[in-house]
């Protein structure tokens, strides 16, 4: 099992998470982050005080894999989620030794299904 | 030489429109009250006909719309300018300053500021200089009653007169919040203005409106340019100087956390702001109508004019920018608003535009005080623009750019004007500083580093605002 | 025995200003008008005439301020002390009852309140007590239109006293919206409204102010201590009993989800109260602005006390409780206000900050009843706090604690307000009771679990208020 | 045939008082005035004595009402709809408009609204078509200044009068607001609206108000159902249809950011709009006082209505629902204010709660523009149901549906006000379209995408409103 | 050393946090976070027009535990969690290298104590 | 690949980042947390009930490092972020299998550079 945290833009979550129920993921969990990185963060402005928003609004999606779809995920958030432009954002894969349902206590694929 | 002057107390509305050029109705129903009174002698009713109850329902008006600008309007624009962790702190300064100034008003302060009963007068009935009539009022108006404040100030009830004016003293020491918001100890708060509004506001009050010195030099201050807007700038600026900057400033950047609440405030102080002005004629006439349309002309040319300069000289305009022209605009022609006219209000408005704007951005940041919210910038500068235009512009000989006040020389006005701007500045200056070095002596200006950083709201009144 | 009024009805302000010791210019003006219709007979306009457009002005500005202290001003209150997932279902409440209590009152529920053509007078013209008129009005003013509404009452058109009233009946059920804000069916609050508004507002608002029981006992209620308050807050306790504790209560925390909303709310409160208390004058006269002093004075009083009762208590002062002192301060004001002077109100304010403070505080989690805003512990305990003093400060007689009312009995005024209180409570409670007892029995009173833990914004008006 | 109309400008208030049924104070005054000064030829006072300090006190109070119906009012109504990206965008626009059209109105557009002193009359004394000064006024207003505008209009101050039309002259561009939010360019809706005042607002406010063409046929606006909503109602139609949709619409869910603040915003514009609609009667009389009253009764029908269809459409009532039908009611009720009654007003609000309600849902989703706040579904929509319902329920002949004019003929008036309503949306919407076709030719009416996803805050004002 | 990661329904919050104070853990870290999966959302309504809020708030809880623990953790959260009904929650569990107070600098099971 | 997951106190959030940016690392994600822990929490007051708000405003900072960075990385932090005060916070080291550049598409240590 493999979870893949992908951190991207934010109007970009609606197109990444139909990408996912295309591959028949049916949960995910999402978190407003700020992103630090190349993208430029713009300024603001506030009675002659001008200052630069460093941190960027970025949506973080985690979704939690069996091993099998690993690859596919992470290519359909690629496609989705990339406009070409800096700050596309980041796809984190990292081990995931166990899950539970927490309604029924299954646990193991079956709990992600 | 002590002659008191009795029945006939010199309250502002009289000293002020004693030089305006329209004498309007107040002249036609003195002389239409005389006529009937030497028709009818010994009518009962002679004396209750002079209330006006057109004028007294205006002044009614006029007091919620003054108490309207501090709370929510003040509150919520300078609330929205502040971090999120210090709005409550902000919000209860103004709530507590509005309860703590009406008791003392109430108490003794209303008389110190308008009990002329001291006044010193000549053989010809004239107001002359004496000590201290012409500093403070008397005390025969302490402890306000149905006996010292039932009856009638000019054609409205005393005890409406006593409200409006009370708005204005519950405003005056709630502008100064702006200076040392996010940092002073409330207790500080409380006792700075306790003390503030019996020796400096009651004092200048009563020398501009209340018959006393700056009255004497004929200088003319509508609805309170330096009353209100110079005391409350020169506070500020020497609260912001004493009480230090901001942990943090100017390095961090510190952006308002509501800019929406912060705009819905400049709203609501411009609604209320008429009147302010246009209430302080007293009466719902001509002058009043005229001290309306140059409120507004003026400030929605300040506001427009900060917007512009923020358009060309950093490629956007602002909501807060817009915001904060607009109230430069209306500080600017407070003490102007009886006099002026709607063209020489426009040329107010485009220069308070320009010097606040000058002011709160440039100025501050080359000297790098920190006036948290810019009330010296916006109140004390928009005020001493106002306080000398106003010199100018009053004169009815300027063709479009007219006032409405005739006879009027116009150098020797802003003579007086600048003198007036002056004695203010150094009256308010110097007492405001001792008060402040007496509080920081004793009990302390300021909450300490981790109150600070942790916001005042937690650490002062164990409570956050937003809970979403 | 039974002779009709006829054309002189007995409308809340005469019935009010019958003890007040300045008649003031409406005794001035008859008098002109009894001459001028003496020397002119048969002139056309001598009826028109006695439009005062002054004391029209204040009441029109008056209703205008009422129905601000509901939509928005008590809408934000209440909005901002509940939880987020709650908040529109109480700004939805405030707008349905405005609503709701508008279209009512325009089809029978003023009449029921104000047509006092049905009350009986003795030989000498004086009202006395009969059945039903004594309890509730007549049906001469249903659908309301320009026939039957379109002339004066007193020196304003009827239908801006018809306004100002209406301002009065839909805040008074919005008050008890605060007793069972977080769980209370939608459509149980609006039938809970009408019936209400009908069988005890209306009847309450006739027997003090229509000429009705109360009226005839000589209970003094200047702005609604009674037919306000402690009906709207004897109807919270009541409902929040009935409809029982908020799902968590008391054990989970519930702040309020946005302070500064909740202060904001209040200062709109205050600000509209004039109009409440100095419009109840119905006219811009010397006993309005002793009212609007008074109002004044006793709320800065009542905050500042319930400040330093959590300063003391607590260590700490907040902004919700200086917000809530206000409130109560307006509430034990409001039937004192055109009566008492403002030491007296000083002294009303004092009490009813420490008194409502215990109330709201200790006496409720002692108790451990869920009003969920303190409608209860504000609006009963501070009108009664009122009520009860009105019958003491409002005496000439008290040196600088003076009233404007001469010839006052104080222990039996006294004795006169408690049976008022006693008879409010008794009628509010009983009535209250009953119609909740019935919507419980057939479409329930309360939204189930699920529903009120999911919040009633979405369980109940498919909305959130907040996407930010 | 060209005699000057000389000293008797035709005001709106006298336009319209022409055909009320309750002549009321006016004619009395007017009487007394005539037999003072024939009794006392030469009396100084006679001309200033015309002034009503109660109706002076109302029009400042409705000057300020209606000034608070867009700032704070509109501004967080349309404020709290939009996505809080794009709040601050919304806030600036109103508070430009306010500014810009402030000045313009003072050079120059007062004059072509209201100076009369082009008008044509016959020999019996009574304005004739005529052309240019039947479509728009003279230039003898421009600049004003107190020569021009220091004197009286009927009772009060014409600097009153001025400031009060201003109010309308700001709000009617600040409604079109809603129809392009979210994507328009900041300089083009300057633009748009400078061009707009100029070309389409004051000609028909000279032609409804000012003695133009419209007033010639006869048509009956008490206050501003073609003038204002109509208006603003088509240019938000043209507007929205040639900005283009907001990118994503209609697939993307765009919910209201803050319905809090939006209701807060719809509060706010009731409680203002008494100064539109009483205020609009100039006087504080009797037609002023049923004027509030309709204008009470309708808005709380047509909320009312609004909520009961969504309750029945979709099962649940909701915030948005409730207080745009309160607006829609309040639309509907403008023009028909002064002349119909409480019962009539209920229809009123009824219709208009339920035709506004299909327009602003079913037909907008049917056709599929992207009106994003609704300023044409609820301005023309509830501006038409009003003007043409107006026609109907003014009669005097209706027994409890009764309004307050008499000898009116119904079929011949509702001909009259379907002609005002066609001739407004036809001069209305060529006009805006040309207006908007020449910016968008120019300098563009839109933002680019990528600005437009990013929200106008930052990319038009480099701010966030919210750092919480 | 694993981290245990509990998706839960937002008013399971208290009840979970006891249930782990119970287990003699002191220490834990929320997020709000916005579900999605086969639980329904609600619709929303805005003048008329209907949309469905797919996007359900929930709170994730992350508690880094000694491998002793986990089971019990695990365990103590399924308790306190469920509910029942669809939408309880997921648990993930996920290896962890090493933890270190920042305050003092301990590092290893000792810094999660 | 190594996940760094800091939980810091809100005002420490620049001086770690500019830590960070110290040592090249060009790009993080941080996410508001609340925390539970040690550092007792302050109470509240609302009209005379009180009550303790045990979960404290936190920054969560994520910054997935190449190995070699890693002992650098946290060091940095704890020097940064430490105040020596109760509640100062954890770093939590956990295994990361990969990452992916959303805007080309490259994985590995180039997709964190
Ligand atoms: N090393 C990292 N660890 C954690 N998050 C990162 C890291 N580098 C970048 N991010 C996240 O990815 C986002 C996009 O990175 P950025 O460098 O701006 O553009 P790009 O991914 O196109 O190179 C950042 O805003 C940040 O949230
Ligand atoms: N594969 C997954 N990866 C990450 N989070 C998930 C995953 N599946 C579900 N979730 C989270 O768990 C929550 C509950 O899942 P859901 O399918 O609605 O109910 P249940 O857990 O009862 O089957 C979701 O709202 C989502 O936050
Ligand atoms: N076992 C844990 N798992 C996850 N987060 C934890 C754990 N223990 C502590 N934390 C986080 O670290 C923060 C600081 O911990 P605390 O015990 O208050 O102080 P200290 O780190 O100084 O011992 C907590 O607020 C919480 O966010």
């Amino acid at each position: 099992m493999k979870k893949v945290e992908a951190i991207v833009k934010p109007f970009k979550l609606e197109e990444v998470k139909e990408a996912l129920a295309g591959l028949g993921i049916q949960g995910m969990t999402v978190t407003e982050v700020k992103g630090f990185g190349r993208q430029k963060g713009h300024k603001e402005l506030y009675r002659g005080a001008e200052y630069v928003v460093e941190f960027l609004p970025k949506m973080k999606i985690e979704v939690v894999v069996p091993e099998d779809l690993l690859e596919n995920t992470v290519k359909a958030i690629v496609d989705a989620a990339s406009t070409g432009r800096m700050g596309d954002g980041k796809i984190f894969v990292s081990p995931v030794d166990d899950a539970v349902r927490i309604r029924t206590g299954e646990s193991g694929d079956v709990a992600i299904g | 030489m002590n002659i008191r002057q009795g029945a006939k107390p010199s309250y502002p509305g009289q000293v002020r429109r004693a030089c305006t050029v329209l004498p309007g109705k107040r002249a036609a129903i003195a002389a239409v009250i005389f006529l009937a009174v030497m028709a009818l002698p010994g009518m009962a009713f002679a004396q209750d006909s002079e209330i006006d109850s057109g004028d007294t329902a205006w002044m009614l008006t006029s007091m919620v719309l003054v108490l309207f600008m501090t709370i929510p309007g003040l509150a919520l624009f300078y609330g929205g300018l502040v971090r999120s962790k210090n709005v409550l702190s902000v919000l209860m300064q103004c709530f507590g300053i509005t309860c703590l100034v009406t008791i003392l008003w109430t108490l003794y302060a209303y008389s110190l500021a308008f009990d002329d009963s001291t006044l010193v007068t000549n053989e010809a009935g004239e107001t002359v200089f004496a000590f201290p009539s012409s500093f403070v009022g008397g005390l025969s108006k302490v402890f306000v009653n149905p006996n010292n404040i039932g009856g009638l100030s000019g054609t409205i009830p005393e005890s409406v007169f006593f409200c409006f004016q009370l708005t204005f003293a519950i405003i005056t020491p709630a502008l100064v919040v702006g200076a040392f918001a996010e940092r002073m100890k409330f207790s500080a708060v409380l006792i700075f203005t306790g003390i503030w509004v019996t020796v400096v506001y009651a004092p200048i009050c009563h020398m501009v409106w209340g018959g006393g010195l700056l009255s004497l030099w004929g200088a003319m201050d509508f609805a309170g340019g330096t009353v209100v807007h110079i005391n409350a700038g020169i506070a500020a600026l020497v609260a912001c100087l004493m009480v230090g900057k901001r942990s943090g400033f100017p390095k961090t950047p510190m952006p308002p956390h509501n800019v929406a609440m912060c705009v819905t405030g400049a709203a609501m102080l411009w609604v209320g702001w008429f009147g302010f002005n246009a209430g302080s004629q007293l009466a719902a006439d001509i002058t009043a109508g005229m001290a309306m349309l140059v409120t507004q002309v003026a400030t929605a040319m300040a506001a427009f004019t900060w917007m512009m300069c923020e358009w060309i000289k950093h490629g956007k305009p602002s909501a807060v920018g817009i915001a904060t022209g607009a109230v430069a605009g209306l500080v600017a022609i407070t003490p102007a608003s009886g006099y002026v006219g709607p063209i020489g209000a426009l040329v107010i408005g485009l220069v308070a535009g320009v010097v606040c704007f000058v002011a709160a951005t440039t100025v501050k940041n080359a000297l790098g005080y920190d006036d948290s919210l810019d009330a010296f910038g916006v109140h004390a500068v928009g005020g001493i623009v106002g306080a000398l235009l106003t010199g100018i512009f009053a004169a009815n000989t300027l063709g479009a750019f007219s006032g409405t006040v005739a006879d009027i020389d116009i150098v020797k006005q802003f003579g007086i004007q600048c003198a007036a701007v002056a004695f203010t500045i150094l009256w308010c200056g110097v007492w405001s500083f001792l008060i402040l070095k007496g509080i920081d002596l004793t009990i302390g200006l300021r909450v300490d580093e981790e109150e600070e950083i942790e916001g005042l709201d937690i650490s002062l009144h164990s409570e956050s605002s937003y809970n979403l």
